[in-house]
């Protein structure tokens, strides 16, 4: 199962400012690769762009060393997005943001699964809560169980520490390491340090993109 | 075809052509409406119903023409902003709307006053001019949402989409309106549908006609070259040309 | 020529208020769209001269030989 | 870990191999989900509803009582007001989604967006337009009627709201983005509900009059049937837009 993502001489302008420009992506499997940069410097555009949100960048997207254009498809359905906002819909309650989740991928897993992933996320016995009357940290978490409900290889999580406790975030991290591990990918970016491991590799945005490219 | 839209990609490529077409089209227009004006206001006879108030024509229909002619010019150009990412004509189209927006509303006030000496009153829901006020909304909706977003490429595109979705619905309401004024006054007089018109009448209009499309096109290159200076401001040939005309 | 003299073409028999104003109001949005495209140009071509003047003194205060490309700064979309 | 390798392994297999029926799957659920939403909060379903009523109720004060004139201008007034009251709940269609980032998730769903947003419309359309359209045959009992034109009203507003709904989405993808939409969704959306306001009157009118009015209704269809076509793609490109900020 091959799996790569790869960007050449990767550019966004936005409204005649460069926020990157010239930047060469090689993402395999079992890597965790961690954007970082300044604020403004496009970490979070540049996970839209890796992530096919965004149309707009000049240079050439490749999944499994397809077009991007014509492997779109079957990238979208490798792909599990987690961005600033969770996606929680406060109305519904845990399970019923995870069964919609569900329907959207085309995935089979009945009930048991929702409630194995929210179990595994910290979150047992607040299955039929509504998701509004949960504090932030949950609702985060309730997304978060995406990634134990859908085994999808390619991660792309914006800020995912965001509002998560401590033990959260270590068992978040474990989560990613181990899923580098079992051969799955992961892009990230985030203010939190991750612990150095082997699978680690960080791809730096300068502000203005001065030192990204050219 | 495709090596002209290739060529349209450099706004350097269109500031130096836009420069040679630019005097054409400002003599073209200079001259035609003038000539049309001259004629269409002193010369043509006056109409044996409406007497010297159907002058109006003269400026009424360009006018009417070119509110028309724009909005279609958005549509087409935000397309081609949003096939083949030409920053040109979204630089057109940023230009073109208010114009369009006034000429519609030249249309509407010449309409009105030509309502007071035909119907009698100064505002009448007649079928052209409510098709016209729907038009001066839509343009004002375009250049509302234009200027709504914070982000100029965002702006571009929804003004894009915006355009398309309203030159689609244009025939739609324009016949929708025809049919609902037919339908609630029976049609007695229409200022401007008119069958015969003798040639000393619309050979003037047809002159004033080309005229205002050759303002617009005057006026569209010569608005476009502006905004190429302020969106292109960082490029080299953009500084290189401020020094030279200092 | 449909008018035989000057007071008879400015009366447009009778219907000179409204013949003159929609004309007026023509005139006046023409000629205005072309004294707003020319002050336009000039303003742009005023505005792009003092930015490339400011940049150039910060590229020379800031002792380095910058080529005019690459520098930036300042709000690009100031219209 | 419940997730073992062979069940990461598995998953890719499973989604190169296209999930049949994924679509009909997705569009359900975003159906059913957004219409468990929306009846989880009666009142945003209400407030439409109560608009439309008030509105109604301000007309007779505003003008006069005398049945023969309401009458007259019934079919008009029902009709405006019921697409004011639609329009009213719009800007809220794709709001929430883009604020807490589902919207983001729909967009990168393997299935076709403009279906997706389609689902989404349908819901509106199903709890704003359709309860209007069963309402406005008592409103019009309050403004006097005719009799015999309470039928029409009733279709030609629900085949009429589906038309203003899917037109009125575009708006609302156009304007999801911006903090203060709401307005410029108005001024955007108004003007091309015009040939549904005049086709949707003029059935009632015509009803009123006696006249046929199969043909308005069949306008009404051919309108909807128009909009059905393109602004699905309208709406999945706007949203596209507004995602982008």
């Amino acid at each position: 199962m091959s799996l790569r993502l790869q960007a050449q001489s990767l550019a966004c302008e936005r409204d005649d400012r460069w926020l990157f420009r010239g930047l060469d992506l090689d993402i395999r499997a079992g890597e965790i690769v961690r954007v970082e940069g300044p604020n403004g410097s496009g970490k979070t555009t540049l996970l839209k762009i890796l992530s096919g949100q965004l149309a707009d960048y000049e240079g050439e997207l490749f999944w499994d060393e397809r077009p991007m254009r014509k492997a779109r498809d079957a990238f979208l359905a490798s792909l599990l997005y987690l961005g600033h906002a969770p996606g929680v819909k406060a109305a519904l309650t845990p399970l019923e943001n995870l069964a919609w989740y569900q329907a959207l991928a085309g995935q089979a897993g009945g009930e048991s699964a929702r409630f194995r992933a929210l179990e595994e996320v910290g979150l047992a016995g607040f299955e039929d809560v509504p998701a509004g009357q949960l504090s932030a940290g949950q609702q985060r978490r309730v997304a978060l169980a995406r990634l134990v409900l859908a085994p999808r290889p390619l991660w792309v999580l914006d800020e995912p520490f965001t509002a998560i406790d401590r033990d959260g975030v270590a068992a978040l991290e474990r989560r990613l390491v181990e899923h580098a591990r079992r051969g799955g990918c992961v892009l990230v970016t985030t203010h939190h340090e991750l612990t150095p491991c082997a699978e680690l590799r960080r791809i730096r945005l300068g502000g203005g993109g001065a030192d990204a490219g050219i | 075809m495709w090596a002209f839209i290739n060529k349209l990609r450099s706004p350097k490529w269109f500031y130096a052509i836009s420069a040679r077409l630019q005097p054409w089209f400002w003599a073209a227009a200079l001259i035609l409406i003038v000539t049309g004006s001259v004629w269409g206001l002193a010369f043509a006879p006056a109409d044996y119903q409406q007497g010297n108030s159907f002058r109006i024509i003269y400026v009424h229909v360009p006018a009417a023409f070119l509110a028309q002619s724009i909005f279609v010019s958005l549509a087409v150009t935000g397309l081609v902003y949003m096939v083949w990412k030409i920053k040109i004509a979204d630089m057109a189209a940023t230009v073109m709307a208010p114009l369009g927006a006034a000429m519609t509303f030249v249309a509407l006030f010449s309409g009105a006053v030509w309502g007071v000496p035909t119907w009698g009153t100064w505002w009448m829901w007649d079928a052209r001019l409510t098709s016209m006020l729907i038009l001066l909304f839509l343009y004002l909706g375009v250049i509302a949402l234009r200027g709504a977003f914070a982000s100029r490429d965002s702006a571009s595109r929804a003004a894009s989409v915006l355009a398309m979705v309203g030159v689609i619905n244009i025939p739609i309401i324009k016949y929708s309106v025809d049919w609902w004024y037919t339908l609630h006054q029976p049609a007695t007089f229409t200022v401007t549908g008119r069958a015969a018109m003798p040639m000393e009448m619309w050979l003037p209009l047809l002159i004033m006609v080309l005229g205002f499309y050759s303002f617009f096109i005057a006026l569209t290159l010569m608005r476009t070259r502006s905004e190429i200076l302020r969106r292109e401001a960082s490029k080299r040939w953009v500084r290189e040309l401020a020094e030279e005309t200092t | 020529m449909a008018f035989a003299t000057l007071p008879e073409f400015l009366a447009m028999g009778g219907h000179a208020p409204y013949v003159w104003s929609a004309w007026g109001l023509t005139a006046v949005l023409l000629l205005g769209a072309v004294l707003h495209a020319r002050f336009e140009r000039r303003q742009v071509l005023r505005q792009l001269r003092r930015r490339v003047r400011r940049e150039a003194h910060q590229a020379g205060r800031s002792g380095r030989a910058q080529p005019i490309q690459t520098s930036r700064g300042g709000s690009t979309n100031e219209a | 870990m419940p997730a073992s390798e062979g069940s990461l392994r598995e998953g890719v297999a499973a989604v190169h191999e296209e999930p049949r029926g994924g679509l009909a799957v997705a569009v359900w659920a975003t159906l059913k989900r957004d219409l468990v939403m929306l009846l989880r909060r009666r009142s945003e379903v209400l407030n439409p509803l109560v608009f439309f009523a008030l509105v109604i109720t301000l007309f007779p004060i505003g003008i006069s009582p005398d049945p023969a004139l309401l009458a007259a201008i019934a079919p008009g007034l029902l009709w405006v007001a019921a697409l004011l009251a639609a329009l009213l709940s719009l800007d809220s269609l794709f709001r929430a989604d883009y604020d807490d980032g589902s919207l983001e998730q729909l967009l990168l769903t393997p299935q076709p967006l403009a279906l997706l947003a389609l689902a989404k419309v349908a819901v509106h359309w199903l709890l704003t337009g359709l309860p209007l359209a069963l309402m406005a045959p008592v409103l019009g009992i309050m403004l006097a009627l005719p009799a015999g034109s309470y039928l029409v009203l009733a279709i030609s507003l629900a085949l009429g709201s589906a038309s203003l709904s899917l037109i009125g989405a575009i708006g609302a993808a156009l304007t999801v983005g911006l903090s203060r939409g709401g307005v410029l969704l108005s001024l955007l959306v108004l003007p091309l509900y015009i040939p549904v306001l005049i086709f949707g009157a003029g059935a009632v009118q015509a009803a009123i009059l006696g006249d046929g009015v199969l043909a308005h209704l069949a306008i009404l269809g051919a309108l909807l049937a128009l909009a059905l076509i393109f602004a699905p793609l309208a709406i999945a490109a706007s949203l596209r837009i507004s995602i982008n900020g």
